[in-house]
Formats: structure tokens, C-alpha cells, sequence
């Protein structure tokens, strides 16, 4: 599969062709609407990532290496950033999810979204992520 | 600088250039996102006028210094200002002394004093403090935490699906252990204006002591304390127009003189010894520590500039804007209201369909469009509607009607993008 | 607007032009009493430089927001600066997180918080908390609250006359029931530095708490929580060139993870519910209702300020003013000094024959100088010297030559109409 | 005797004499030396008016018609406007104590003096004089 280096440089290609904000919603919307859905049996108080005004639900997994991540959104935009950090992260190694920078949040023009002051639960969300990969490490 | 505020008298409506009062706010002329600033989050924080801005760079280049207990002229005319400026919030509210103007750094801060202070002399084991289903969460917290300490019990005024308090259930909860009610005068969420009037009277017949929160009614309606009658009234500087960090308590002086001081420190002490401290009078008491000298003298000027325009005329304004908006609103298909109470001021809440405030806040925002989305403080409220949160729209009377053409825009653009 | 304070380098002694950084401050070229300002206040409350004056007007002017939840621009970026504020101080004064960092109203309200918070959880019958003699009324007074509350002791370590602690007498001191040392880190009265550090050595042998209130210390001294290991420190913007209304409280993480809440209401909750509440992550925890936004912003406009002289500049710099004025003062006769420690900073406080330092404070003000008379609220301080009061010179780095030979004319003639 | 208003018109044509504050402060606080010092025995708490820097003791005495006062201060200046004060209404009716106005203080370029937020026990003490008139008045 594809690094994260090249998916991030793939997204950062596609958000290249928008020149304005509405095409860049539109996009985000449209990737929230199409995320897979987490399984609803996590959509509960363990799995949550607790924003102040919207809640993201994580679910992670594993196969000893690599790290699998299915998530949910109650707010649209929220979901659509939350589909972009899997699209990035999840089935990669955990040592590469661990290190990596997302810094393509920055270069497509989003990054007041992880700024840390946001209370929509992404950065909460995007540290959990690597948590779990941190951990997956240790226990290797 | 300090001029009494008995004599203005307010101009007519119609008299008056709205267009140009804009003007005053700098703030007005900011563009976000590239488009002219629309700022709809009022009830949040007010902005500021020029005059409010110059009086405070005026402070501090020309008189800044700490007061009471100093000799030297500076500290004198800061004192002076300092005090003229409580007697301006006393005249504001209608108060009977300046003895009972205490300065605060917010409602929140006041509403805590009342708690700590009064909360821990008066009340006993079962004792029954209420409030109702629309409260802030500042006029919640400080009860619970009293209310666990002391054994006492936390009662709820519900309300109707309009956002209404329900006045027989009310009457219904009184009983002979309730000590205090404390409610919200205007709610933030909602808009609701509460009979307050009417509270009190039934409270009195009781001998109930009452605390008004008025966070939301200071910046909107002419209040009178004495008119009302209530023992203890909240409210912030920071939502009409003031600086932020200042606020107001005002309790009855008979009350004030029976409370023990919440703070210690410097300011609020007559004599200190390692054996006895006595405490200083009315209102000293209850302000420990060096006040933000800066905030309360110059919260008066921001009174004295609202003053000058009219409650009356900034109500009135205030309503017209939100009916325009109402009205408006109510045309778009799967709008819902949250907060239809009869009598309402300055805030409109609402949903459509089943778009999340949050997505409606950022897009909102992209078209330079402030307001405040989320549960605004009052999670009871929101879990009683069942809803996340609201979009909220709260005006003020520099708002005008291009705001509202803005609005309106923005919120069909984020139909359009979002269903 | 938000640069990182980690790479200010202060400038070498030498390089500085402290006449050029006279002019920072509009207020300096105030005319009082028909004569230009000499201000010797300093250690009520400082002057703030043109800087901040600017910083203020421009967050009210494009900025003004309420702070965290807000979704649109203005919020995000009033909270963007606010918590960058936060880190700035966090730098400043060398805590581990910013999350150790709490916004309060000043001195007295860190303390008051920590009195109310850790003192009802921590402090039980029969406990100790020690203060020392030379304590301000605001490190006196919510010990005696707490203290009468808990039915606790209120311990004071006593002072030798030139105003220095009895390092046996504090060892005597020391018991099993010492919960907690709160003392000042400079004395506002004498001047006084205090050993904190080997105080706090001391005391953590012991598993005992330190507090220190460095309400004189932050505006002259560079300091280290983490090199000087105190579990509490607090001190107050509006004495270093920040706006009124500004305080900080410093805790360790750990203790603040511990301590119940203070005040309740927005801000300081995570979920609320009529059956439960449950409050948020630190520093929020701490920080209940709208807090003073302009004020904990250009605090740190006003710390990049003086970490652009350095603090070591400016502390070399008082200390050359203080041994001039003190120097000068001794050629008098019958000054009596009252402070002569060995350790000592900003502060010349004196008094001369049986002049009530009113009396000289009056004429000191007729020529346009500024000092403070009086308790200086420490009256425990003045009934061990047996004075009413002081007359206290305190110094700020803007102060200078000039200043000193105001201020000794000054003396000189209210001697020769006073005696 | 003389009338409150002539002697406070008096003392302001002695007030004119001087051009600079130094003339009137010397002045007055050769008035607070002059000052016939209060009965040791009244300087106790009990008679003392505080303020928050200089202390004043007061005692008055009356004739059934006439007040008289006695007073002193620890503080030179405030004992010089002390002693001004005692210059106007001591031995006056009571009625004419209760209604005085004593805009002299503010002709004679002192009004600072008597500011409420001025912490030197003056005003408290002006207050206390006439209250004890107005006591007096009561009871006859
Ligand atoms: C040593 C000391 N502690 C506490 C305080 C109280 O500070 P604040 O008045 O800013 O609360 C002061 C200042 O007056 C002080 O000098
Ligand atoms: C109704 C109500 N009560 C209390 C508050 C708390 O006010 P502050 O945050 O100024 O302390 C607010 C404002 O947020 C409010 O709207």
C-alpha cells in the first residue's frame, strides 16, 4: 500500500483544484458522507472522543503491525476531516503512524481545524490515534 | 470624565441614526474571511465603542495607580473615578446606595460570592435552593457545589416546549424549606424574559430571599432593582459594551451587612492582627485585593454611552431586528425554533433539518458571519429539547438589516451545502 | 501578535538606553501638581508602556471575542491568543505545562482560590498553616478564614528588626501538623527577599505544601517554579506592566489534578446535568465564567516587553537605584529606615523623626512625587516596628537619577515644614 | 460670637494672603500646633474617628444650646484642618452646626481635603460633629 507521505501528497493534489472555500467543503462533505460507518456497537461513551460541540467516535484495531481505524462524526465537516485522517493513517504501520506529521492538513489550507484551541474533537481524536499505535509498539 | 448620569435624557426613536452609530464600533469595519464582518454573537460578548477604548488608553496614560489609602494624585483621581463609577452603576440600576454595588470580575463571579458568602451563613441541611430548566451554567455550578456541601437540595422550575417556565409547577415547588430562588432574567439560549416581578412577589409572601441572573437583561432592558424588589441581582460588563473582566453584584444592604466576606486581602479589612481581623464596611467587604481599576471605571463610560442612546430605543431596535429575522427565518423549509416564549428579547435559536449547529457555525463563519453555535452554557436546557446545540444568532443594537440579508444568505448556502 | 518567548535574548547592561525606555511610558510625561510626575509607587501598581496601551486597543478594535467553544474567526483567534498567553507565562515563569498556569484577578484571588480549594480539602483540625510577620493582609486574611473554618492554627515565623525571617525560630516552628508554608517571596513593605528555596528545602523534607505569594517578585526577579520546586506560586500582572484585573496562579500538575473546583459556572465544566456535573480538564478547571480576555492577552505583551530589557537588567538596574536613594537618605537627619535586609530589592521604606508619613506623603504629593504611605496592608508588619506606617519609595526600572534628587528635595522640605 | 459664616469668611481672606500651597500648608500646620490639645483622656478608642491613615479624636460637650469641641490628630496636616474646623463650629448654636455647609474648604483651595474617598478621617470627623448636633436637637 501506498506510505503516508504519498497519500498525503495525493490529497494535497486533489485540494489543489479548488480555488476557493466552497469547493473545499464540498469535498469534505462529500468524503464525510461517503466514510464507511464505524460499527454502531462502538458508537458508545468508550469509543468517544469528546469535542465541546462534536463528538467523534474512534475504533482501532490491529494485526500486530499494522493499525486499522474505523470513526464517526456527529457533525459533517468533523466527519470529512476525520475520513482524511484515515485515509491517511489507517492500515499503516504503527511505527510510521507515530511519527508522522500530517502536515498536508496545513498545506491544503485546514489547519485551523487541528489547531489545539478547536473543540471539535479532531485533535483529541488525531492524538488517540497515535496513543494506540504508540501502545501497539510497546507491546511489540 | 465623570459626569452624573441622573441628567441624560434619552432621544426619541425616531431620532435617532442607527447607520451612524455603527460608526462608534472599529471593530465593524473588520473583513473575516474576506467579507465584511457580521457579528451575531452578542450575547456572548458585546463589542466595544471607540469612546470605551479611548477611556481606557486615557487611564492608563494619564491616571492609572492603585487607589483607596493613597495620598498621592494620581491615586486620588483614580479612587475618584473608581467611585463616581459605582455611583454611575447605582443610578444604572436603580439601587438605593452605592453601598450596595459590589464590583466582580462577571456574573459568574458574583453568582459564586452569593454562593460562598450568603450560601454558607444561611443555608442548613435540607434546606431547598431553586432554580429552573433554562439556567446558565453559572447559575448552576455554584448551587450544586453548595448544595453538596451543605445537604441541601437543588429544586428545577421546569418549563413548556415554548421555553417558558411552567408557573403553576413553580407555585407548586415552593415549600417552607425553600431558602433561595435564583433565576435567570433573560435566558441566553433562548431569549426568554422571565417574570421576575412576579417571582419575587410570591417568594416575599414567603420570606424567600431571590438572586437574579441578569447577564442577558443589563445590555437589553432599563433594570430597577428597587422596582423589582429582588435582594440580590448578577450581571457583566463585558456583554454591554464595557471591558472584559468586570461585573456587578448587587445585593440589598441589610443582606450585604449580614454576609460574611467571601476573599480576604488587602481592601476589605479595617484592621488586621495574627489575633483579630475586623472587616472593612459596605461595599469594601466584598472587594479583596487590588479591582481591575481599569474595567470599572471604565465600565461606567460604556453605561454612560448606552445611557445616551436609550434602553428603551436599544430594546425596541433589538426587537425589530429580531422579528425581522424571525419572520424570515420561519420561510425556509425544516426551520426549527428553539425558544418561542411570548415575551423575548435579543437572541434567536434555531435548527434546520438535521444539519449539526457545529456544520452550519463553520460555514457560517467562511462567509464572515459570527455566531455562536453549540449549547451555549445550558446542557440541562439542550437535554430537555434533546438536541446537541443551537445556532444562535444574538443582536445588538448596532446589528442592522444587511446583517440580516447576510444571515440569510449564509444560512441558505448552508442548506444548500449540508443537506 | 504570538511570538514564542524562548527566543528573546535580553540585552547586555550596558547596551541599554534607560532614558529612551522612559519614554515608553505616556503616563511619565504627566505634569501633577504643576510638576513633572516622579512616580515611586510602583510596587502598588506600574505603569504600562505605550505597548500595551496599543495592545489593548487593538484587541477591542479587531480581536474582541468571547473565548474557547466559539466556532467562528474572532473567537478562534481571541482564543488563539489567549492560550498562546498562557504558554508566554508558562515560559515566563518556567512551569513543566501550561496546564500548572491559572488566569485569576491578581494576587489576593490566587491565593483566596488556593485557601478555598486545597485549604477545605487538605486542612483538618489541629493542622498548621505558617505564614511569617512581613506577610501582606492578602496572605494573611484567607488563612485566618480558613483557619477559623477548619479550627486549624495560623503559625507565624517572626522577624529579627532589620526585617529578615529567624531561620531558627521558622525550624522551631516546623511540626507534624504543618500542612502548608505560605510566605512572600519580597517583602512589599521592606523589601525583603526571602530564602524560599531553602524554605521550600525544609519544608518537602517534611511533606509540607509551599506557597509563595510573589506578588513583589515577578516584576523584579526572574523566576523558576520548577529551580525553586514550590508546589503554589501566584503574583499579579497589573505590577509588571500588564493590565488591572491580571493575576496568575502557578500549581503543580498533580495538586491541581487534586483539588476540588473553586468557583463554578461556564468554562470550568465538562458535562453538566441537574444529577451530575463533571468538571473539566486543567487549567480550565480553575477558570469558571468569561475571563478577563483583554487582560490575560496583553499580560503577555507586557512580559515580552520586560524580557526584551531582561530581568536581570532590570533587576541590576533598581537595585543601583535603591542603593542611591538609600545612600542619599542616611546623609539625613533622623531618617530611621525600616527594612535593612541584607537580601534586598525595589523598596526604600523610611521614616523620619516623628513625622506621620501622611503628613509627608501630603507634601511629597504638592511637588509632584509620588509615594505611598501608610500599612502598606501589612499592619501585623507596623505594630511589631510600633509605627502607624512608612513613607515607601518603590522603584520600577523606569524610574531614575532625577527621580532620586526629586524625591530628596522633596524630603528636605517637608522636613523643614513638618518638623 | 461671631456668626459660622463670618468666621469662615474670615479664614478665607487669611487663605487669600497666600499664592502658593507652601504658604497655606505652613499656615495650616501652624494652626494644627496651635491646636489646644484634647483631655489625654479622651484620646481612647472610643472617640476616635478612623481613617484609613491619620487618626482624629473628637469630643464635644454642649450647653443645652451651644456645642462645644475638642479634638486632635496624629497627623500634623489633618490636625491643622481639624483645628479649622473647631475655629468655625466650636460654641456655635446647634442648628447653625447642622446646616452648615462649610464651602470655606473648597474657596481656600483645601475642597481635596474633604472628598469622600480621602482616607485621612476628616470627613468622618466633620460627619461626627454634626451628628452630635443634630442630636442635641432631638433631645430638646
Ligand atoms: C506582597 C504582596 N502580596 C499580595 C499583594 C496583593 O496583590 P493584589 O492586590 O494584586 O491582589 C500585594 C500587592 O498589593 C503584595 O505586595
Ligand atoms: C444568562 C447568563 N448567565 C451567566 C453568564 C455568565 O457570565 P460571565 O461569563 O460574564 O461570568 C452568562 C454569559 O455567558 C449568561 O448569558
Amino acid at each position: 500500500m501506498s506510505s503516508i507521505a504519498d497519500i498525503e501528497k495525493e490529497i494535497t493534489e486533489d485540494f489543489e483544484l479548488f480555488d476557493d472555500w466552497e469547493g473545499k467543503y464540498e469535498y469534505l462533505i462529500g468524503l464525510g458522507k461517503d466514510l464507511p460507518l464505524i460499527d454502531e456497537k462502538f458508537k458508545t461513551d468508550e469509543y468517544i472522543v469528546r469535542g465541546c460541540q462534536s463528538r467523534v467516535w474512534l475504533h482501532a484495531s490491529h494485526d500486530g503491525n499494522r493499525v486499522f481505524y474505523t470513526a464517526d462524526s456527529d457533525a459533517i465537516i468533523t466527519k470529512g476531516l476525520v475520513a482524511l485522517m484515515i485515509k491517511v493513517l489507517n492500515g499503516q504501520k504503527a511505527e510510521d503512524i507515530a511519527k508522522a506529521e500530517l502536515g498536508f492538513i496545513d498545506k491544503i489550507g485546514l489547519k485551523e481545524h487541528l489547531s489545539p484551541t478547536r473543540s471539535n474533537g479532531l485533535v483529541s481524536m488525531v492524538k488517540q490515534m497515535k496513543l494506540y499505535a504508540l501502545a501497539l509498539i510497546k507491546t511489540n | 470624565m465623570v459626569n452624573s448620569t441622573k441628567e441624560i435624557i434619552s432621544p426619541s426613536y425616531t431620532s435617532i441614526d442607527w447607520k451612524k452609530i455603527r460608526e462608534d464600533f472599529p471593530i465593524l469595519k473588520r473583513e473575516v474571511n474576506n467579507q465584511p464582518l457580521v457579528y451575531l454573537d452578542n450575547a456572548a460578548t458585546s463589542q466595544k465603542p471607540q469612546l470605551v477604548i479611548n477611556a481606557i488608553a486615557h487611564y492608563y496614560s494619564y491616571y492609572n495607580a492603585n487607589v483607596h489609602r493613597g495620598v498621592h494624585t494620581l491615586s486620588q483621581e483614580g479612587t475618584n473615578a473608581f467611585e463616581a463609577s459605582r455611583n454611575t452603576i447605582k443610578e444604572f440600576i436603580n439601587a438605593s446606595k452605592t453601598e450596595e454595588v459590589i464590583f466582580t470580575k462577571g456574573t459568574t463571579n458574583s453568582i459564586n460570592l452569593l454562593a460562598y458568602s450568603w450560601g454558607r451563613k444561611f443555608v442548613k441541611e435540607g434546606d431547598e435552593i431553586m432554580i429552573s430548566a433554562m439556567e446558565h451554567h453559572s447559575n448552576i455550578v455554584p448551587w450544586q457545589i453548595l448544595c453538596e456541601e451543605k445537604k441541601a437540595l437543588l429544586k428545577v422550575i421546569p418549563i413548556n416546549e415554548k421555553g417558558e417556565l411552567i408557573w403553576e409547577e413553580f407555585l407548586r415547588l415552593l415549600s417552607d424549606k425553600t431558602k433561595l430562588i435564583s433565576v435567570v432574567h433573560i435566558s441566553n439560549a433562548l431569549g426568554t424574559i422571565n417574570p421576575v416581578k412576579a417571582i419575587i412577589e410570591e417568594a416575599h409572601r414567603r420570606n424567600i430571599w431571590v438572586h437574579i441572573d441578569g447577564a442577558q437583561a443589563a445590555p437589553h432592558l432599563q433594570i430597577d432593582v428597587q422596582e423589582l424588589d429582588c435582594d440580590f441581582y448578577s450581571f457583566s460588563g463585558h456583554k454591554m459594551c464595557g471591558p472584559t473582566g468586570t461585573g456587578i453584584f448587587y445585593g440589598k444592604e441589610k443582606w450585604l451587612e449580614e454576609m460574611p466576606p467571601f476573599e480576604g486581602g488587602g481592601e476589605m479589612i479595617k484592621t488586621v492582627s495574627f489575633e483579630k481581623t475586623t472587616y472593612n464596611d459596605l461595599p469594601f467587604k466584598f472587594e479583596a485585593g487590588t479591582p481591575h481599576i481599569e474595567g470599572a471605571i471604565v465600565l461606567a463610560e460604556a453605561i454612560r454611552y448606552l445611557q445616551s442612546i436609550g434602553l428603551s430605543n436599544i430594546s425596541t431596535r433589538e426587537n425589530e431586528l429580531v422579528h425581522q429575522t424571525t419572520t424570515r427565518l420561519k420561510e425556509m423549509d425544516g426551520i426549527r425554533f428553539i425558544g418561542t416564549a411570548i415575551h423575548k428579547s435579543s437572541v434567536v435559536s434555531f435548527l434546520v433539518n438535521n444539519i449539526h449547529p457545529y456544520d452550519m457555525g463553520m460555514i457560517l463563519d467562511k462567509m464572515g458571519i459570527a455566531v455562536r453555535t453549540g449549547h451555549h452554557c445550558t446542557q440541562p436546557l439542550m437535554d430537555f429539547y434533546r438536541i446537541p446545540g443551537t445556532v444562535r444568532a444574538s443582536f445588538s443594537f448596532y446589528n442592522n438589516e444587511n446583517d440580516i440579508d447576510r444571515l440569510m444568505e449564509g444560512v441558505k448556502k448552508s442548506i444548500q451545502m449540508l443537506s
